[in-house]
Formats: C-alpha cells, structure tokens, sequence
C-alpha cells in the first residue's frame, strides 16, 4: 500500500488539518474534469455499471419502484445513479432528462469543509476530492456539509463513501470507468480546460438545434466543480431531477466550520489563560481560616469551635454593630 | 433477413456500424438501437456531430432512442408498412427520388407479367383453404434470348415503376394517420427530412432490429424499408443501407454457417424432398443472369455445394456418388421452424430435443404451450453454461412455473458449458466481421467446451453403430474427422476446414499454380466444382488463409478517415465492408459526392476506402449492375415469387388487432391478416379479441439486461432488478393504476404479474376514430437467476410466425390489464 | 478515625449532590475532550484518550447521554437554590469587587451566589439544546434519518451550545481553584463555618439556626432524659 | 480511605493532563494527515482480447486475470473493461458488456452434468461418461426406430424428424460449424437457432 500513496505534494486540501500542503513544485498538475453531456445521454446505465464493477460494489438486488431508476438513491455501494425525470414543459413537448448524479468534486467542497478526521477528505492537486476511509470516523458531517446531497454512510463499517472520480485510475493515467465505458461519448474526461472547450462547443451546437438555453453547469457557488454538465435547458437546473440551481456551501456550514472554528477553539484557550492571570495578578480568595492576617484567620478558627446559638449570638452582635 | 435478400441479394447488414457516423439522417424504426445497441448507437451520436445529422425515432413507445432523437413519433405496433408504403407513395408523386440512381441500379424498368395482379389485398393466385399463392403470375416478361424485357422510358403500365406507383397510391396521408395513429402533420414532417436525402450526396441510414422481424408481416416491412432506400438512392453508399442489427453477438455467424432447419452453410439450400435428382438441384439453385452481362454470382452455386461435401465427408463424396447427395436429408416442409417443431413435440411428435445455450421455455411463443410440449419428450438435453429455465421446466416455481414434476416422464440431461471467456474461436457481428477471441481462464468445475460434448456424442453414435448397426448410419461414420485432438477439436482446425483448402494442386486459366495440393484458399473464387477443393463454408473463404488468421489481425488504422478499418478482423464476403458499394458511384464510375467517396473507377479498375464488392476489373461502360447476387444486377422493388405474400410488401394487421378488419380492404376479411401466414388451428383457439383483451401489447428488451442471461449477473441485476410493466398515464388513470402497484397482464394464453411503471411515454393513439392504449412488457426475468424472479413474458405470446421465417409475433399482441 | 472531619464545619453538599455533580463533571470533561477533537484539528490528539478517533466518535454521543440524564436530577434539585433573588443583582453590579477579591464589600448571599446561578442557568439551557441536535447528529442512529438542513442547523446549534458550555465550564472550574475551600466542599461535602460565614453569609445564618434548632431540641431531650434518670 | 486530593496534587494532574495532550498535538499522531489512493487493481493482471458475448455490436474486451499461466496457478477473471483499440467500440461497453463480469462468475454457472430422472422432482450429479452415454442411447434407439429414408411418396429423404436441436447464438463459429457438420449429417431437420426470437 504504501507504494500506492499519493505524493503528498499532490494533496492540495485535506481536511481537519492545520499542515499546509506543499506548495512548490506543483505546477506540473493539470485540473481535471468530467464532462456529462445529458442531451447525448440514453441513460443506459453502463456508467452505473462500470462504476460498481471497477469499485468492487455491488448493491442490494432490490426492486422496481415504477420508475427505471434503480437503485432508488445513492449508496455506500452505488456511487452515481442515472435518475429520469419524464419533462413536460409549457407547450407540452415530453422529454426524458436523464441525469447521471454523483459527486461533483467541488473545487470548495463542502464536506471537505465539515469533515473533522484529518485526511479523510483530500482535495488532489488536479481537482479529485477523495474520501479516504480509512481516516474516516464516520461522523456523518460530510453528508451535513455537501451541497449536492452525495456521501452516503455504510451500514456495515460506519465510514463515508462516494464517487472517488475513480482517482486510482487517473493516478495511473486512466480516465474513470465511467467515462471510459459511455457508449456515446455522453461522459468525457480530461482537462478541466478542455472539458470547458468540449462543453461551449456543445453548447453552440444545441442552441443551433433550438436549445436556446443550453449551458454549461460548473456552479461558481462552491468554486466550480470537476464534474460538469452540459444541460439543455441550463436556466432550470432543477428539472433535472432537483440540480440545485445555485449550489454553495450552506451558510450555517459556514457557521459551524468557517472563522468561528478557530476564533470558538482561541477563546476557549484564552479565557483558561484569563483565569490563570486573574489568578497570579489577584490571588485566590483563601480561605477565611488562611487568611493572611492572623487575627482574622484566628477569629475564623474559633468561630469553627463556636456552637450555632453562639454563632447566631456573634452574627447578631456583628449585626447591632 | 428475409426481407433484405429478395431486394438487394444478401440477407446481411449492408452497412456497418462505424459507417452510420456517415449518414447524414438516422431513421431508427422497428428497433430501439441506443438501448439495445449502446454502442454501435455511438456512431449515431457521431453523426449528429460530425455532419450534423438528425435522428428519428419511430416507436410504439417514447424509448431511450427517443430521449436523444432529434424528431420523436410514436406509431401503432405493426403498421409499419402503412407507413412506409406512405413514405414511397409521397416519393412518388412528388418526385423526390433519385432519379439516376433508380434508374441505373434498379428495377423499375423491367416488365411484368400480363398475368400479375392485385385486388382487394391479394395478389394474384391465391388459395384460401391452403393460405398459399400459386406465384406463378409474380414474375417478368422475357424475350427470346431469356432475359427480362424493359422500358426505360418507365411508361410501360406493367413496368415495375408504374405498378409500384399504383400499388401505394392507396397509402395516403390519411391512411397513414388513421392505421399508424400519427398525426398528419408529423408524418408529413418526417417524410419531408427523409424526402431530402433522395439527392445524390445526402443519405438516411435505417437501424432496425426486431421490432421489425418479430410480426406476422416482418419480412414485408424490412422489404418495404430497404424499398424506400433504393428509391432514395441510399443502398450501398457510405451512411446508408439498411441496417439489420443482429440479436446475439453470434447469430450472424450462426446463420451464415446455416444452422437453421433449411439451410446448409453459406446460404446454401437443403433440397426438398422433391429434388431427388442432383443436377436439378443444382441447376435450380446456379441461377443464371436475367439481363445481359450481369454477374448473378449464384451461379456458381456447385463449387460452394461440392466444396461443402468434400469438407464433410472427404473421399467419400465423389462426382460419381453425386458427391453423397442423397445423404443430406430432404425437407418436405420449407420450413422446420421452431413454431412447427413445438407444434409437433405438442402432439408427441418428438422423442428428443437438444438446447445448445438456448432457453426456448422463455423465449418460445406461448410459454404454457412450450411448457407442455417439453414434457411429452422422451428425452431432453440442455447445454448451457447457466441454470436456465428451459433445464427446468418440470420443476415447481409456485405461480411462475406451476408443474407437477411427478407427472413428466422427460429425462433431462443439464451439460455445463463453457463461455466465450473461456474459449477460442471467432464470432460474427452485425456488420459481418468475424472477430478472433481468445480463452482467458479455465471453465468453472466440470464444464467442457461445446465441440468437445459434441464431438463425444458422436463418436459414441459412431462406435454404435459401428457395433450395432442401425438405421442408414453412412453419413455418420464417414464424417470427416482429421483433427489432432478427436475428442476436442481445437478451433484453429475447424476455422481452417471452413476457409477451405486445396486437395489437389489448383490452376488458374493459363495453367498457371494457384494453391499447391494442401494449401489454404484466399477467398471464394478460388473454389472448384470438380472436387479440388473443399470448403465448409463458402463466404468464409478468405477468413484463415496461409497468410494466417485473418479474424485475429488488429491494424485500426482508416487512412479514407470514414471507418473502414480494412486491416481489423475481416468481413465476409472478401472483406468487404459495405455490401453492394458500387452503388456508392454513379454509372459513370465518379463517387455522388465529395462526401460519399467509397470506391470509384479510377481508369483501371474499382478502388477506393473499401474493398469493391463488385467485379474489381468490370470497367462502368460494360454497364453491370451493382447488386452481384441477383440476377438481374439491380435492386428489387419487385419481389417476384421470392416473398409469400406477394411481390410488393401489403399491410395486413397482426393476428391480434386492437380494431376490426384491415382499414386497407374494409370489405375483405380473407386480407385482414397475412393471408399467407401458417397458423396452426390449435393455436388459432389460443387468440384472442380486442372485446376481451383491449389493448395492443408489445415486448421489448431493456438496455440493462441481455434476453434471460444478465438476470444471472448481479451487476445488471442491480440494475434492473425485477419485472415491470409499461403503461401509460392515460390507461393507468382509467384503470387506476399508480406506478408501483403490481398488476396483473393476461392474453387468451395465459398471465403474467409485475410492476406498473406508470409513463408520460406511452400515450393513446387514435385509430379509425378509436382510442387505442398500448401496453409495454420487457421480455426479460424468469424463474431463476439472481435478479428478483419474475414471470416469463412469453405465457402471453400467439404461436403465430412470419409467413417467409416463422419468426414470431411477439411485437403485437393483445393483452388486458388489471389492478391487483 | 480520631482525626476524622465528618462533623467539623457545616454540610455543603450530602453525598448524593457530590457524586451527581461528580458524575456530570466527569462526563463533561469527556465530552469537553471528546467533542472537542472532533471540533478542531487542534484538539484531534485528544482522541487519543479515547482509543482513537473512531471510539471517540462512538463514545461521545452515549457520554452525553448519561451526563444529561444525570444532569436532569441535579437540575431538578438544585432549582430552588438557583431561583435568581434581589441580593443577586446587587451581587452582579458588584462584580468587580468579587474579581478583586473585596468580598467584604459584597452584600450577603445565600447558598448560591450569583456566578454559581449563571453556571446553573447557562448549562440548563445549553444541556438539552446538545442533547437534542446531539441526537439529530448522531451517526448511525439518527442522523441517517434526518433532512440535511436539519443535520447543518443542528451541527451549529451543537457546536455553539458546546462553546458556551464550554467557556461556562472554564469559569466554574477556576473559581473552584480560585475560591478555595470549594473544591472540598464539593469532594468532602463540608465547608467550615468560616468559609461558609465569608461566602454565603445567608446560607450560614440559615445552618447555624437549623443547627441551633436542633442543638436545642437535643437539649432539651437530654434534660428530659437526665430528669427520667433522677426520678425512680 | 477517603482520597483527599490537595490542591497542588489537583494541579500537577492538570498539568500531566496537558503535557500529554500537547505532546500528541506537537506530531505524536502520526499518519493522520496522510492520503492514500486504492491500490490500483490491475498491476500484474494478465490482460486478453476477447469479443463482448451479448450483443452483435461485437465490442472488443479486456479480461484481466489474476495467474500467470504457470502450472501452479489457476487463472481467474477478475475485470473486464473495453478495448480501446477496437474500431467500433473504442473501450466503450454498454451496461451488459460492463457487467459482463457478473456473468462469468454467475452464481448460477453449471460446473458438473446432472440428470433429472423421469418424474423426479431434483437433480442428481452424474459423471460426463454417464451423461453422454445415456444421451447417445437415447439417440440412437429414437434414430433407429424412427429415421425416414423415404417419405409418403417414394422419395428419398434420409432424415430424422423426431428429435429436434437448437443451436446456442454466442457460441463460436468453430463450435456452430462443427455442430451443423454433425446434427445434420445425423439427418436432422428441426435445427434452428436464436435468429428468429
């Protein structure tokens, strides 16, 4: 195994770690990027398929729900899923949008953000946002902190799993399995750049068929992603069975991980270094019988041996005084 | 197919499937090509790219052809034909044809018989109590010299232009709309993108597969389709064709090598049991040009057959035994079909029923019937590598299989088997090329190659009968058998016995050498008919020669840049990738268009990005007709007597119509369905009508399983994991269905539960006034596998078969639908 | 044991009120360790103390369970005691003379002063909110079930609630070391009465009357028992 | 015993405490921060051609197995991808083909013969030698009793209508030319295979 880790100094983001990556000697990484181009898309499901065979998954056999999606959601063992939606717009014209869904490797990814096991979540040099389970503690906060709805929590072991943009296959020079085995060219791999170029040129291509809307959808809300689609109809994200329109990292994410995470964690440490100050500069409140002037340390002493009525007596006269 | 061969020669693909990135429109009908052919659908995709070229899909159902088709119509199962003898019809008369290409490489000036005719939805010579034709009217008119009389001025009112006009001038727009259930107004924008590819440099491709085989009248509609792209000068150019995408990954190979009741290998024949004499055979069968210099390149029927006999029985097929001629068994019936053959195991007919990697259980027609059928044999042997529902028909699976093992006698023999990852050898795909694949790992447990079990039974027959004696055991024990290792040949061997070789040393004309006593053959035109050579399989002559296996050679490159790929496998026949591609130039040898450059004539001979299939030395000015394998070098919308209905394709409704009577011939019920078609009466009990089973059903596959094979792969399971039907919003509301209810789908012949998938997709179609629903049911999941087990599709199926292929009806049907 | 304190000084907290407190205080140091490690990478070394991260990951959620149940009975005890009285406020205006140990300048209270409340107060308000979006989180119980804006509102909640705690519990801890005499009377249960006359003047006006009620009483039984003995 | 804890003694905890923790802090937790991709599966496989066995597209396919052919080692398939020389499918594979994997290594491959005896209800595991001498009895006796030199008209037939045979449609051309080479030599004329359904 250790022959397979990833240079460090691919590794541009981890999560929960105050170390920073190595910065230098970077350059020679490229951003990569997954293009899903849903109008040449049949939703054969051979992506679905290649994914679980590449990553040894396989889901439950289960059942037909009435729809031809299936598996019904993502799983720990079902990394991306095509979903189809039977659209009928204004005019009444049918179309079947079918959209694969998995990890869209965020450049500012959410659960990378809300992940609290250091390297967990990595963020690679050329753009994959990888889940490393075995750092994983399985506290479910990347689920709370992806936009997109996709990690997804086994069963079996407690830990997070989701697309891994096949990282091992592009580590060695492959495109991901799904992209590979698209038998129409729907999904494509290669340079974030190139994909870019791929996806304009697509795009010019279904406005001259009358897709007047079509568009690339790389959501500058989370910085871009390195899963991007070409949609048809790029002004309604959310026909395609609920594309957020304009994804981000929540605020209260924002709230829970952003500046408050270290300014919570400084303010805890300063006021334990408040007290210790007070402490040396004002002292403690002794004891009354350690008092530092001996005749009130005495009188404490004595009222130690004194019986409640004399007390009670002492305090009245302490009183009338 | 049936319908290819009778218009253009060869029953093949004609193009392939690289090549449909050509096109410059894709009509995928009769057929669902993105999801039951992801892959080869890829090069459709490539031509909307690459030359901006549309798709349309014409389904009973909005599929997942439909998703990314750039024009979406939905048509009523099985009246294709209406809409395509619309389509000519429109050609016609509004002259949007290709007017040189027809005329050259077609038909339509030959002359037919004073005799032929048609009348209220028959042809001429029909015999209603036998449902056949006396074909004899269906033919030319001949002068002296033998040869088919013409008119190229196409005035002639008996030429096969002005009859093919006639014959579709009763397919009007309003036909089209009132049979197919299509708007007027889509039809007419659909015939207007096809319409446009009559010019020179412009061609549709058509992808169809069994949504048009699998119907009383399937051979007639693949007829009236390759018609229509003949019309359009759209046969044998780059990005045309008519493109026959083929079921399994080796049914091609299967067919050419004529493992079919009334084939020998190479399209040759099995005689009838009236051929008793030899050279009649023959004579029958080398036929002869009907128009001057063409190559009628069956006429050299003989050297393929003598060539078959000497690789069979070697020595001992002579000229003077007529090369064992009375040794091959002779057909009384044309065909030996699968619906016969049922038919007859039914009545306790047959003792013993072999399946090689075949589940007719689940496959069959009229599962019930198959099912009771099997149980009357004495003796049944299923080699498989997979546990399927056939091996176990006499088990008891609840509802799904409901048996009573006690009751059936059959002895079943279950053989495991190899898969092709643990073999050797070659499959043919779609587009004819024979690819070499190689054995990756050892079978599980005891499973043996098929050869090998093969090969074990017939040496213990042969030792019988050596021992025993037996009823005419000569054919058998003179089988050739010179492989290394007897028991199980090695495919090398046999792939070289089926190229062919020489027995003696062969001489060309001039008496020079061409293959020394021993050596492989390069290519069919090496072959004799004096038993010099021998050859198991005629078109596959060239596929292993002494240059090596050329099945297994893996040079991509395609320096014309249109995927010809010559140097990748190799094609039947000679390497050819594009059947009948000297159509892809004009008369005059120049390509149509800078665009359709194939082969050409550059001054010599024909060359080009493809290998010629044609004459390579015939220069244009001898004028021989592009279409080698018919008679008259040109392609047919005649039929002549080569079809059983009749020699234009007529719409006749399925044996299960959601209407009354055929709206084509409202007044003859001898014409509502194909009056050729054989149905046999017990089966004719087994249909219903549309008072009890009101709605037009039709089967399919899904892109995510493959027949009943990935029901035991978990993969495809997951996928797709139990049984469902398709219903749309309309019906389902009327019947109170929502999606995921189960329901319950029931035919005269039995029923079936499953899922509703409850669609947007499939919606009511309006027929002659009425509202027609169409129900969709996957073929796939049976009793066993690892997918959820579900109902076998065909309990439902009519027993009823294509009159020219017996190929069944499973695309029209009649079912009802209720909520359970 | 001769030298034995058991009766010296004034009973501040029995036995039960001791190991309540002790029981919460434990747990909430493992919470504190616990939850922090996963809070900030700062703090991640601390799930060292629990095996690793994943049993600190298992371990926190059943911690704060125990601790909250157990919190519920000293919340309910200790209500009375930590209702918010005048001398209160006066206590707070004042609160930098109890900063700068001038505590003779601070008016009298009563068993709880002031800062003792605010803790009170402060804990039985962030307790259930951890509690509650502590179960909305819980992997892999509850949060597989829940609404993402659910599982984001209750991360914050928690984290904020935790924070407050936290801080809550840094003061309740230094002024256990600062005032001393506390942290006996917390382990111990007793103060003497000079502690308890100089911090909670009320409290000890009311033992020493309790005590003197019941020294009396005992008085009186005695000269009641010493007349028994003297009559035949 | 009653544990009296001093506030010194209360201090020096503390402080043990935090030397502890700050200690793990300052990189006493090692690997916490490391990545590890999957360790790529097909280093070593040994890779062969093969043609996807579904579809007539024909795609060309990658079988990756573990063994390297020495004769200790048995071959076993463990993935399948595209081939991405193949001119039509270029490394593409449908969802059929991409499971293909699932297929080889079904649950439910046959791995020995069986019978079911006359109205048994289960299989029972014969060896090869018993199966296919049983079967070729069986054919042998139907052959004999019923094999038709001539038909009802005098012509000579030589055929054999009562047992019937379906040919597989994946199989190889190797395997289909040898079985009609002998199915019909035996004179059989119910031979059909998977074009037609």
């Amino acid at each position: 195994m250790r022959g397979d880790q990833i240079n460090l100094q691919n590794i541009i983001a981890r999560s929960a770690s105050m170390a920073p990556s190595p910065q230098e000697r970077s350059g020679g990484v490229e951003k990569v990027a997954k293009l899903i181009d849903v109008s040449k898309c049949i939703g054969c499901k051979a992506c679905q398929v290649a994914c679980s065979e590449w990553n040894d998954l396989r889901d439950d056999v289960g059942e037909c729900y009435g729809v031809y999606t299936n598996p019904m959601d993502l799983s720990p063992n079902t990394f991306q899923l095509m979903r189809f939606n039977e659209y009928e717009d204004e005019q009444g014209n049918l179309e079947w949008l079918i959209r694969k869904d998995n990890c869209m490797h965020c450049a500012e990814p959410g659960c990378l953000k809300a992940c609290p096991a250091p390297g967990a979540i990595v963020q690679y040099a050329n753009g994959i946002v990888d889940f490393n389970e075995e750092h994983c503690i399985g506290c479910g906060y990347c689920v709370a902190g992806c936009p997109f709805n996709i990690p997804r929590i086994s069963k079996k072991d407690a830990k997070a799993y989701k697309c891994t943009l096949c990282s091992d296959r592009v580590y060695h020079g492959l495109e991901p399995a799904c992209a590979k085995t698209c038998p129409t060219g729907a999904i494509m791999f290669g340079t974030k750049e190139d994909m870019l170029e791929q996806g304009a040129m697509r795009t010019d291509y279904l406005k001259d068929r009358g897709y007047k809307n079509a568009g690339i959808y790389d959501p500058a809300g989370v910085g871009g992603t390195h899963v991007i689609y070409v949609l048809q109809h790029a002004d309604k994200p959310e026909i395609y069975n609920n594309l957020p329109s304009d994804p981000r990292i929540s605020p209260l994410t924002e709230a829970w991980k952003g500046v408050t995470k270290p300014l919570m964690s400084a303010v805890i440490g300063l006021s334990a270094l408040a007290g210790f100050f007070h402490y040396a500069i004002k002292g403690p409140k002794e004891e009354p019988e350690d008092d530092p002037d001996p005749e009130k340390a005495d009188a404490d002493r004595a009222l130690d041996e004194k019986s409640p009525t004399q007390a009670l007596q002492d305090a009245d006269e302490e009183g009338r005084e | 197919m049936a319908g290819l061969a009778p218009t253009y020669g060869r029953g093949a693909m004609t193009n392939h499937w690289v090549d449909i990135s050509n096109a410059n429109l894709v009509l995928s009908m009769g057929g669902n090509s993105a999801e039951a052919h992801p892959v080869g659908f890829r090069w459709v995709m490539e031509a909307k790219e690459k030359n901006n070229a549309k798709l349309i899909s014409i389904d009973p159902r909005y599929t997942r052809t439909g998703a990314v088709a750039d024009y979406e119509v939905n048509i009523r199962t099985g009246t294709d034909i209406v809409f395509l003898g619309g389509l000519i019809n429109f050609l016609l008369e509004t002259d949007q044809i290709q007017h040189e290409y027809v005329r050259a490489y077609t038909d339509v000036s030959l002359i037919v018989k004073e005799e032929f005719g048609f009348h209220d939805g028959l042809f001429t010579g029909y015999n209603p109590d036998e449902n056949t034709y006396d074909k004899s009217s269906w033919s030319y008119e001949f002068d002296d010299q033998g040869y088919v009389k013409r008119d190229d001025t196409l005035q002639h009112p008996r030429c096969v232009y002005q009859l093919m006009r006639q014959h579709y001038s009763r397919y009007t727009i309003d036909m089209v709309e009132n049979v197919c259930g299509i708007p007027s107004q889509n039809v007419q924008e659909v015939w207007n993108m096809i319409a446009e590819t009559a010019v020179p440099d412009k061609t549709m491709t058509i992808l169809y597969a069994l949504g048009w085989t699998q119907h009383s009248i399937g051979a007639q509609i693949i007829r009236t389709g390759a018609m229509v792209q003949l019309l359009l000068g759209n046969t044998g150019l780059p990005g045309g064709g008519v493109n026959a995408l083929r079921g399994h990954s080796n049914i091609q190979g299967l067919t050419d090598l004529g493992l079919l009741s009334n084939l020998l290998p190479g399209y040759m024949r099995l005689p009838s049991a009236e051929e008793q004499d030899y050279q009649g055979y023959i004579k029958k069968r080398a036929k002869q040009p009907l128009l001057p210099g063409e190559v009628s390149y069956w006429k050299f029927y003989e050297r393929f057959h003598v060539s078959l006999m000497k690789a069979w029985y070697g020595d001992a097929a002579q000229a003077d035994n007529n090369w064992c001629y009375d040794w091959l068994p002779k057909l009384t019936e044309p065909l030996y079909d699968v619906i016969y053959t049922f038919e007859r195991m039914h009545k306790g007919k047959l003792t013993g029923y072999f399946c090689q990697g075949f589940n007719p259980l689940a496959s069959f027609p009229d599962k019930n019937k198959t099912s009771e059928a099997l149980a009357k044999l004495k003796y049944l042997v299923v080699m498989d590598p997979l546990a399927v529902e056939t091996a176990e028909f006499w088990k008891n699976y609840g509802e799904l299989n409901d048996v009573d093992s006690s009751q059936i006698q059959t002895e079943v023999f279950r053989l495991p088997t190899t898969c092709f990852a643990e073999d050797d050898g070659s499959i043919v795909n779609s587009a004819r090329w024979l690819q070499w694949h190689w054995k990756a790992a050892p079978p599980p447990g005891e499973a043996r190659p098929d050869v090998s079990i093969m090969a074990g039974l017939l040496h213990r027959l042969q030792r019988m009968y050596r021992e025993e004696g037996g009823a005419f055991p000569d054919p058998i024990l003179n089988l050739t058998w010179q492989y290394s290792n007897p028991e199980d040949p090695g495919a090398e061997e046999l792939a070289m016995e089926y190229n062919g070789r020489a027995l003696t040393d062969i001489y060309d004309s001039n008496r020079n050498i061409r293959r020394r006593k021993g050596e492989l053959l390069d290519d069919f035109g090496m072959l004799q008919a004096d038993g010099s050579t021998s050859c198991g399989c005629w078109i596959y002559a060239g596929a292993w020669t002494e240059d090596g296996n050329q099945m297994a050679r893996r040079d991509n490159a395609d320096p014309f840049g249109i995927g010809m790929t010559l140097g990748w496998a190799w094609a039947w026949p000679m390497n050819r990738r594009i059947l009948y591609n000297r159509a892809a130039a004009r008369p005059d040898g120049t390509p149509w268009g800078p665009e359709k450059r194939l082969v050409w004539w550059n001054g010599h001979r024909w060359v080009g990005a493809d290998i010629p299939d044609f004459p390579d030395a015939s220069p244009p000015s001898a004028g021989v007709g592009p279409f080698i394998m018919n008679q008259e070098g040109v392609g047919h919308f005649f039929g002549g007597s080569m079809m059983m209905e009749g020699p234009f394709p007529e719409h006749y409704e399925p044996f299960e119509s959601p209407i009354v009577g055929n709206p084509l011939h409202p007044n003859n019920p001898q014409a509502v369905n194909n009056p050729a078609a054989r149905v046999f009466p017990d089966d004719r009990a087994r249909f219903g009508t549309a008072k009890e089973f009101p709605y037009a059903a039709t089967t399919y596959r899904l892109t995510e399983h493959f027949h009943f094979w990935t029901t035991h792969a978990k993969l495809n399971s997951i996928m797709q994991p139990q049984k469902f039907v398709e219903i749309g919003e309309s019906l389902a509301n009327e019947l109170g269905i929502k999606e995921g209810n189960k329901v319950r789908v029931s035919s005269k012949r039995g029923y079936i539960e499953a899922v509703a998938v409850v669609t947007k997709r499939i919606k009511p179609l309006q027929i002659t006034g009425q509202t027609v629903h169409q129900v969709g049911i996957p073929i796939h999941w049976g009793f066993k596998g690892v997918a959820k087990h579900g109902f076998l599709t065909n309990t439902l199926t009519p027993a009823v078969g294509d009159a020219n292929t017996q190929t069944p009806e499973f695309k029209s049907f009649l079912v009802n639908v209720e909520k359970i | 044991m001769s030298h034995s304190n058991r009766e010296r000084g004034i009973l501040r907290y029995d036995w039960w009120s001791r190991v309540n407190h002790w029981l919460i205080a434990f747990s909430f140091v493992m919470l504190v360790l616990s939850g922090l490690a996963i809070f900030h990478p700062y703090f991640w070394s601390f799930t060292g103390l629990f095996g690793g991260p994943i049993p600190t990951r298992i371990i926190h959620p059943f911690i704060g369970v125990f601790m909250a149940f157990f919190f519920l009975i000293m919340a309910v005890r200790f209500f009375k005691v930590s209702l918010i009285k005048r001398y209160d406020i006066q206590w707070v205006k004042q609160i930098g003379d109890v900063l700068s140990n001038r505590d003779e300048r601070l008016p009298p209270v009563g068993k709880n002063n002031a800062g003792q409340k605010m803790v009170y107060w402060l804990m039985v308000t962030s307790v259930p909110l951890l509690l509650i979006s502590g179960i909305v989180i819980w992997q892999p119980y509850f949060a597989p079930a829940m609404p993402r804006l659910w599982l984001r509102v209750a991360a914050v909640v928690h984290a904020y609630a935790a924070f407050a705690a936290i801080i809550t519990l840094i003061i309740h801890i230094y002024s256990a070391i600062w005032v001393k005499g506390s942290i006996r009377a917390m382990v111990q249960g007793r103060v003497s009465k000079a502690w308890a006359k100089h911090h909670h003047n009320l409290w000890y006006e009311e033992e020493m009357e309790k005590q003197r009620r019941v020294e009396d009483a005992a008085k009186r039984e005695e000269t009641a028992g010493q007349q028994r003995q003297q009559t035949p | 015993m009653t544990l009296q804890v001093t506030r010194r003694q209360f201090f020096k905890l503390g402080a043990a405490g935090m030397a502890t923790s700050s200690m793990a802090m300052m990189g006493f937790a090692p690997d916490a921060a490391q990545a590890s991709i999957r360790h790529f599966k097909l280093t070593g496989a040994k890779i062969t051609r093969n043609i996807c066995t579904y579809c007539s597209v024909g795609c060309g396919m990658l079988l990756y197995s573990r063994g390297d052919g020495s004769i200790n080692s048995t071959d076993d398939i463990y993935h399948v991808e595209g081939d991405p020389d193949h001119p039509v499918s270029r490394g593409s594979l449908c969802p059929k083909g991409a499971g293909v994997l699932d297929f080889i290594k079904s649950e439910s491959r046959l791995s020995h013969p069986e019978v079911r005896e006359p109205g048994s209800s289960e299989w029972k595991r014969i060896s090869w030698d018993d199966a296919l001498d049983r079967i070729a009895r069986h054919m042998k006796d139907d052959r004999d009793a019923n094999f038709e030199t001539h038909d009802e008209n005098g012509n000579l037939v030589n055929r054999w209508l009562s047992t019937g045979f379906l040919a597989a449609s994946a199989t190889t051309n190797e395997t289909a030319y040898l079985t009609h080479k002998i199915v019909r030599n035996l004179g059989i004329l119910s031979f059909d295979n998977q074009a037609r359904v």
